[in-house]
């Protein structure tokens, strides 16, 4: 692997955009939920200001070194994950540091953010927070279920465990997309997506009316801070993740920009009109419908 | 601004009533075996004085408050019947969020305080445990007549008649109920404090924290809590 | 789980095309409904300060401050608010007695110092002043109390105009409980009552059903209650604020109905006056007047033995020889007055100072004098032909009739004045003529316009009831005389009584002329006094003020020490003026004898 | 596959009343207190709750927090300062409140109300009852975090917000039913601007039925959670939706009809289910006959009329000894004012029922044990739960 | 109504019978008769529904009445009981046993009035109030103005004018 100079600092610049896209990103999904309600909504620049006034907090708290981790270890998470995505497919410079096994390494980083935010907002002893750890963690084990399982196929499929080469080989023509060349596979993935995001039916880590609000309770300022910038860059990232594995990558940052929004505003679409699922719903959802598809996925091809 | 008060005058209201039963010393049997002494107003509750928390100088600060200003976070906690022009505000009519102010549901992520209406002595004990568990800097915008002269519950046994006795208010609205836009033009008024740099009640407080104690202690006849709630 | 019910919701994206409904810009776009009760509007001229909106108001958010200086009909205060108690409910609007008082459709009012939502609406200036929306009194019939009279019962015109019995014939009493009912105790009344009864707690003690209390009210401030519940000039009424919006609360015929109810052997217990004790001093009344019976009576309280020098043969002055029986009967009269001399007072009939027994006499064998002899000698109008023995003066004509003396009433009368006392020679002779003539043939002129005539409304309507024809606005010129005898009254328009300076001028238009036929023609325009008892020595020592009447100090006592003039001769002319003076003067005495002795 | 077992291991034992005891010390346990400070809790109240892993043991209810003690404050007011402040204690739907101490009054001074003013009183009810519909039926759906049906049902509320402050010039306190009658006429127009809102409730109500009925996790669920058996009803004390759910025909504007209730056409509407979903469904067609009779009001009333009868002078209206109980049909259920009085102009003492004063404690303590901690903001809004009607 | 209230009269001692309207009628019962009433009526006349239970404090009278306020789901019709207590001792034996609600009603009493039912549940657990130490709030002698006044610092600065009061001092101050 090739550390040189250069290569960290733009791999930086890209981290950089990432950040600012997934928030605007995540300004501009508010404001399409809030046409559909009829209102206007948040300014597009409002997750900015948000940010700003988080970090400028004069008073802070805190629970115990454990209570400092959690953000950091789920900014470690969600950073990771850049760090080994390839975000540009034949991009010299936007490859960060990907390699033949990413693809591996990149599902350890999404449950790792999560270990690290469990261990934090628990040492804040807030109960609320310990019932949405409980609740999440149980929930995201069930979502890596069918995800794990469209990996496994894509792996049989593409003979590959490195994201570049999945994306590589879906190159020439829409036609040669997973979605097409391997749908079980992506339908599993899609749904599992749907978890992984957060929105309704499976926003029930953080569910502001029934345990206000899981883990991150008890954070404020610039703990909060961290957790909302490593939010945008985990949503950008984890898009950016179904977007190589299933829809061809891509080629350029704008290509990049309008695949991510599509599959970010996938959940969305769907957490707009479905209320929350209760946990033990939750689970045994995901360990239907996506794993029976996931399954189907890897027999075809096996 | 610094109150006077009498300090001996009060005094003997001043200390501590007594002691929630969950908030005395207790063992604990661990899993090991191990007993564990758990004592929870040291556990559980930073039992340091608050500090005054002064503003930065020139620009930066002037950045900030502009910041602070334009993204401010309500906490959900409607203390009396104003809370029900919030959910106008959060829907479609007015939808509050075009202009930064966003609801949040624990303290701790909130700047904004509304205390919607009247309080009755026991909310207000949660009043102010939640207002000093919100980060500083923070706001409090009192609806109402009830909140600044007791309003409709002037002679009610229940209900205190001014707020700023017990909580320092930045913005105060008239009306019974007020209409929502009076509630937009509160928000705006405190949007301009606090870009004038003037919104620094939650520094009075700390100030006053004896004369606000004494207060709160006055009424709160159960007062089972720490002093202050970081 | 269907699939119909998986992709069902997803219509609801259809939304998405919808234009956003929510109001662009709300501090404008918005503004209250043309009834939104938002803050408060006061027109302070047009308020009264009555003070109804604080007494209603039930979270004691308003409060009454000074504006200007308190007159006559107008507390000089105004409502001000404290919006720290309002709960914009608008009851206050709603029961405002003059309307003054309303809520504009203006909301919002954001401050940082609690201290500031306190203002005065209307004298306070806020940006609402000039909003016309708002919350106003709802229409119609829409009234927190009646506003309409309870109508007093009167005898048919038919029925009265041939005789003397008394009129008005009293509530009953329910209808006294509706009309107390009316009062929202403002008492804005009190200071306009010369003797400032305690109006709002007698008719609460109505309300009530407690007439005794009343009774020990109304007698704390007069002590002629049956006289003034009958003829009293209620000035009162003519304040009360529930007359802005409707009928002035009946306050006369309130207090006729607690004298009427309580029958007069029971005054005694009731009044608790058994036992008074006497401190020995001896106090000389002149005239038995409203003012000189006042005095009496409060003298009496106060332990002093008062003797009252009548120059007639029964007591009550001009409230008996002035007043026509329709409206007093003589029996009413004499229930007041024989309470008062219930108390020890005692009185020398026929016995006038000046001619039967001198003040210097009085002065020296009592403690102190007062002297109410009010007005009785009539004034001419010195027109020509006024001193034919044909043309006389009402006060004479009243007196003759009281003693029962006959009369000889022509067939054609014409009054010249436009008072009260013109209606009631007016409608007394009418009543004459009625029986002698079997019609009504007279008529009273005035200078005075209808509209200004100083006579009350309910007067001149009576008087018109009975037949009596009414000529305001005409000067008398001259008298025609024909064989010694009237017949009649030459009259010219008159335009204006008084020129800009406010001074008494008339202006007459020579040109319009007009002829009142009668035989007999009677002067009432006015009265006059006749000190001509008070010896000369004395009178040196008194000083005079405006329109030749005795300057006396705050408590009606003259230069003299031990002489207290008070009624018509001071103030007036009217029954209340005498009492209230009689009263004063009554505690006057009591402070100068105090004086005296330390 | 998974079902969940009855085994009641786990739980504590239960007492012979039925009551779970507990041990906090045994660690199987956790205090978890709901509110006052929760978005999930209607109002300012709170559940303390103990569970076990997301289970619910036992429930306890705690009010107070809006305590203003309306009913000693009514005590030093006269009838008429009573009014505005007796509206002020259910902020969502205030006119139950004016029309229940007008009626009482009326009834115990022996006032006749005029019919227009009769009327326009039923007019301010329905429409109440209308705009707390509008929030109720989206708000079921918006307790399992599908807020879009709530956004929408809240714009056409603030309509006829508007509407309410055109005819009574109070957006949420009205004030408009006082003793003797109301205090104003329809203002021009208003029976269009109210018919426009209502077409838009006439939209509404199938895009709400497209989103929250046919909506398959709402059913998963609402349906089956917290049935109240049909036995409950009078021995707990339910009312209104919350009865009719179970079957059972309770409502006053039919049993008891006041006003001109009994010259409307309507029929309310019953399901046997008896869970959170049956529930919000009788909230949803009541939605739909409110605006029904909204209509037949609107078509049926006299334009003009006396609005107040005469009453004695408010300022000391004094009101014989006497006492009675009124009642309407909020859009909670049963809704009622005891009052006594003295003869004096004030009350002796007020009492207002409302029906949360049992759904909230006796009811909801129950309904919780066994329920998911996820549940209780559904199972809660589900009973409409009001708490400044219970501590009042 | 009518009827029914000549049927309980001759099964219990009630007087102060107050027919109210169709619907609605009020009777009185001796404090050890009203629990077997209530029962009764439950249970043999179909009055198994409970309104309410609330206090009126007669301090004239020195006593409390009790009201229990119960309905007839078929044919729609409410009685209430009126329960006379002493003030000095009030004391009522509980009827939880009777409605499962009830118990709320008694706790409430219990807080507000003072008023005391032996083995009602959860019946001493403050149910509204927190830390209250002086008298029940809802009694007749406790007078909420004056402990508003002393407790909540009401805003200071504010005075008025009665308007006959003013009047007079300015008018004729020495009368």
């Amino acid at each position: 692997m090739d550390y040189s100079l250069s290569r960290f600092l733009y791999t930086l610049l890209g981290l950089f955009i990432v950040m600012n896209w997934g928030m605007l990103m995540s300004s501009t999904m508010r404001r399409i939920i809030a046409r559909v309600s009829g209102r206007i909504g948040i300014p597009w620049y409002q997750p900015w200001i948000d940010l700003i006034k988080l970090y400028s907090l004069r008073s802070q708290i805190t629970h115990g070194t454990m209570f400092y981790l959690g953000p950091v270890f789920r900014l470690m998470g969600g950073v990771g994950l850049f760090l080994f995505m390839p975000m540009i497919y034949g991009s010299a410079y936007f490859m960060n540091y990907s390699f033949s096994g990413d693809l591996i390494l990149i599902l350890y980083f999404q449950f790792f953010g999560m270990l690290g935010m469990a261990l934090g907002a628990g040492e804040g002893g807030q109960p609320y927070s310990a019932i949405g750890i409980s609740r999440g963690l149980s929930q995201f084990t069930t979502i890596e279920v069918p995800m794990t399982l469209a990996v496994i196929s894509l792996a049989i499929q593409y003979d590959t465990l490195s994201i570049t080469e999945i994306v590589k080989a879906q190159q020439g023509s829409i036609a040669n997309w997973t979605l097409f060349t391997n749908p079980f596979a992506t339908i599993a993935a899609m749904l599992s997506l749907l978890g992984a995001f957060g929105h309704s039916p499976f926003n029930l880590v953080k569910a502001p009316n029934e345990i206000p609000i899981g883990p991150p309770t008890e954070y404020h300022g610039t703990f909060l801070g961290v957790l909302r910038t490593n939010g945008a860059i985990l949503h950008v990232t984890e898009a950016a993740l179904f977007m190589n594995l299933f829809f061809g990558g891509a080629t350029s940052w704008l290509e990049l920009i309008l695949k991510t929004f599509v599959i970010y505003f996938w959940s969305v679409f769907v957490g707009v009109v479905f209320p929350r699922f209760r946990i033990e719903q939750s689970v045994r959802w995901f360990l239907k419908w996506p794993t029976l598809i996931g399954i189907i996925s890897i027999l075809i091809w096996m | 601004m610094k109150k006077d008060f009498d300090k001996d005058a009060l005094s003997d209201m001043y200390k501590d009533k007594f002691l929630a039963p969950e908030n005395e010393i207790r063992f604990v049997n661990a899993p090991d075996g191990s007993i564990i002494e758990v004592n929870p107003l040291d556990d559980y509750f930073c039992q340091e004085r608050p500090k005054e928390l002064k503003p930065r100088k020139g620009v930066v600060e002037k950045f900030l408050n502009w910041a602070r200003a334009e993204s401010l976070w309500v906490l959900g906690f409607g203390t009396g019947c104003g809370s029900i022009e919030i959910p106008p505000l959060s829907t479609p009519r007015f939808d509050m969020y075009r202009f930064g102010v966003q609801m949040r549901a624990t303290p701790r992520q909130s700047n904004v305080f509304i205390i919607s209406g009247y309080l009755s002595v026991k909310t207000l004990k949660r009043a102010i445990r939640s207002y000093e568990q919100m980060p500083s800097p923070k706001y409090i915008i009192a609806l109402g007549s009830c909140t600044i002269n007791g309003g409709m519950y002037w002679d009610s046994y229940n209900t205190i008649n001014r707020l700023d006795h017990y909580l320092p208010v930045d913005v105060y609205i008239a009306g019974c109920m007020p209409r929502p836009e009076a509630l937009l033009a509160g928000f705006g008024k405190l949007k301009e404090l606090i870009k004038e740099g003037k919104a620094e009640k939650a520094n009075e407080y700390i100030q006053n924290l004896d004369w606000y104690k004494a207060n709160q202690k006055k009424i709160i006849k159960d007062w089972n809590m720490p002093d202050y709630n970081w | 789980m269907s699939l119909k019910d998986v992709l069902t919701p997803f219509t609801a994206w259809k939304r998405i095309a919808k234009e956003p409904v929510t109001v662009i810009d709300p501090f404008n776009d918005r503004p209250g409904a043309d009834r939104y009760r938002g803050f408060h509007q006061n027109d302070v001229e047009k308020c009264i300060g009555c003070g109804t909106c604080e007494a209603i108001c039930e979270n004691e958010a308003i409060d009454m401050v000074p504006f200007k200086d308190p007159i006559s009909g107008d507390s000089g205060l105004r409502p001000s608010l404290d919006y720290g108690r309002c709960c914009w409910c608008a009851l206050c609007v709603d029961v405002c007695t003059t309307n003054s008082l309303k809520l504009s459709n203006e909301y919002t009012w954001i401050t940082t110092d609690p201290e500031d939502f306190r203002f005065t609406p209307g004298v306070d200036k806020k940006s609402w002043d000039e909003n016309d929306k708002g919350w106003v009194k709802p229409e119609p019939n829409y009234e927190f109390y009646n506003t309409q009279r309870v109508e007093m019962e009167h005898l048919h015109p038919e029925e009265r105009v041939d005789s003397f019995i008394e009129m008005v014939k009293g509530y009953s009493h329910e209808q006294a409980l509706a009309e107390a009912d009316r009062c929202v105790e403002c008492g804005i009344c009190i200071a306009t009552c010369p003797a400032h009864m305690g109006i709002p707690e007698y008719i609460k003690a109505i309300r009530n059903e407690d007439l005794e209390e009343g009774l020990r009210i109304l007698y704390e401030t007069n002590p002629l209650p049956e006289i003034c519940g009958r003829i009293c000039t209620h000035k009162c009424e003519t304040v009360c604020s529930i007359g802005y919006k409707g009928d002035p609360l009946s306050i006369r015929w309130l207090k006729r109905y607690i004298a009427d109810q309580v029958p007069s052997e029971r005054y005694q217990s009731i009044l608790n006056t058994n036992d008074i004790n006497n401190n020995g001093k001896r106090i000389a009344i002149i005239g038995s007047g409203p003012a000189g019976l006042s005095a009496a009576h409060y003298l009496a309280l106060m332990g002093y033995q008062c003797t009252i020098f009548e120059q007639y043969e029964k007591a009550g002055g001009m409230m008996r020889y002035g007043i026509p029986e329709y409206r007093l009967p003589y029996d009413q009269i004499d229930k007041d007055i024989d309470y008062i001399l219930s108390l020890g007072v005692e009185i020398k009939y026929n016995t006038r100072v000046g001619r039967d027994i001198t003040l210097d006499q009085l002065s020296q064998d009592f403690d102190a004098v007062f002297s109410g002899t009010g007005l009785h000698l009539g004034r001419s109008t010195g027109i020509e032909g006024s001193d034919n023995e044909h043309v006389y003066y009402s006060t004479d004509l009243l007196r003759q009739i009281t003693e029962g003396k006959d009369i000889e009433v022509a067939e054609h009368i014409v009054v010249i004045g436009g008072g009260n006392v013109a209606m009631d020679i007016t409608r007394s002779l009418a009543r004459m003529q009625k029986v002698k003539y079997g019609k009504v043939n007279i008529i009273a002129t005035s200078l005075e316009k209808e509209e200004n005539m100083p006579a009350d409304r309910e007067e001149v309507v009576e008087s018109r009831e009975e037949g009596a024809v009414l000529m305001p606005g005409w000067a008398p010129q001259r008298i025609e005389i024909q064989h010694g005898r009237p017949t009649g009254l030459h009259v010219v328009k008159c335009n204006s009584l008084f020129d800009d300076t406010g001074r008494f001028n008339p202006q007459c238009d020579m040109e319009v002329k007009n002829f009142f036929e009668g035989s007999m023609i009677v002067q009432s325009i006015g009265q006059g006094m006749d000190l001509s008892y008070v010896d000369e020595k004395w009178m040196e020592g008194l000083s005079f003020g405006p329109r030749g009447r005795v300057k006396t100090n705050e408590y009606f006592q003259t230069d003299l020490e031990w002489f207290f003039m008070g009624g018509d001769i001071i103030e007036g002319p009217d029954v209340i003026h005498g009492i209230a003076n009689g009263h004063k003067a009554a505690i006057g005495i009591d402070r100068y004898l105090q004086n005296l002795k330390d | 596959m998974f079902t969940i077992n009855n085994d009641r291991s786990k739980f504590p034992e239960l007492d012979d009343a039925g009551n779970a005891l507990i041990d906090l010390t045994s660690h199987k346990y956790l205090k978890l207190w709901q509110g006052p400070q929760h978005p999930g809790v209607t109002g300012n109240m709170s559940l303390e709750l103990t569970v076990t892993g997301d289970e619910i043991v036992e429930s306890k209810t705690h009010v107070g927090y809006l305590h203003r003690g309306f009913e000693k404050l009514m005590e030093r007011r006269t009838f008429i300062q009573c009014f505005p402040t007796c509206i002020r204690l259910c902020v969502a739907e205030p006119d139950p409140n004016e029309y229940l101490l007008s009626s009482c009054v009326e009834e115990l001074a022996g006032i006749e109300v005029p019919e227009t003013a009769q009327w326009l009183r039923m007019l301010a009810l329905e429409m109440a009852r209308l705009q707390v519909l509008l929030r109720q039926v989206p708000g079921q759906a918006g307790t399992f975090a599908l807020g879009l049906g709530y956004q929408w049902g809240n714009y056409i509320r603030d309509l006829i917000l508007d509407r309410f402050e055109e005819l009574t010039g109070g957006r949420v306190y009205h004030m408009y039913i006082l003793p003797g009658g109301v205090r104003g006429l329809l203002p021009n127009g208003f029976k269009n601007r109210l018919e426009e809102n209502l077409k838009l409730v006439d939209e509404f109500l199938p895009n709400v039925w497209d989103l929250i009925y046919t909506n398959s996790v709402f059913k998963k669920r609402a349906k089956g959670l917290a049935v109240i058996p049909k036995e409950w009803i009078d021995q707990y004390g339910i009312y209104g939706p919350a009865a009719r759910a179970a079957g059972i025909m309770r409502d006053v504007r039919k049993t008891h009809p006041y006003l001109f209730y009994s010259e409307i056409d309507f029929e309310p509407f019953t399901t046997d289910e008896s869970d959170v979903f049956a529930r919000s469904l009788v909230r949803w067609h009541d939605l739909k006959m409110t605006v029904d009779i909204i209509r037949q009001i609107l078509a049926k009333m006299p334009e003009k009329g006396d609005i107040k009868a005469p009453t004695p002078n408010v300022m000391h209206w004094k009101i014989p000894k006497g006492e009675t109980y009124v009642k309407c049909e909020s859009s909670r259920g049963e809704y009622g004012m005891y009052l006594v009085t003295d003869g004096s102009d004030k009350p002796r003492r007020v009492n207002l029922k409302g029906p949360s004063y049992t759904h909230a404690t006796s009811v909801l303590e129950k309904l919780l044990v066994n329920a998911n901690i996820a549940d209780t903001a559904a199972i809660m809004v589900s009973l409409a739960t009001c708490p400044p009607e219970i501590e009042r | 109504m009518k009827q029914l209230v000549e049927i309980i009269q001759n099964h219990f001692p009630i007087n102060d019978i107050d027919l109210r309207k169709k619907s609605l009628a009020f009777i009185s019962i001796h404090q050890n008769q009203a629990i077997p009433l209530l029962e009764w009526l439950k249970t043999t006349h179909g009055y198994t529904a409970f309104v309410l239970l609330t206090a009126v404090d007669w301090i004239e009278e020195n006593r409390f009445q009790l009201t229990y306020l119960i309905s007839n789901p078929e044919n729609f019709t409410e009685l209430g009981v009126r329960v006379f207590i002493d003030r000095e001792k009030a004391e009522m034996v509980s009827a939880h046993h009777l409605w499962k609600s009830i118990w709320v009603y008694q706790r409430e009493l219990k807080e507000m009035f003072g008023i005391n039912f032996p083995d009602s549940p959860r019946v001493n657990e403050s149910f509204i109030l927190e830390g209250w130490d002086t008298i029940p709030p809802y009694r007749r002698d406790f007078d909420t103005k004056q402990y508003s006044e002393e407790t909540y610092f009401p805003r200071p600065g504010r005075s008025t004018n009665d308007p006959a009061k003013h009047m007079k001092s300015k008018l004729y101050p020495k009368d």
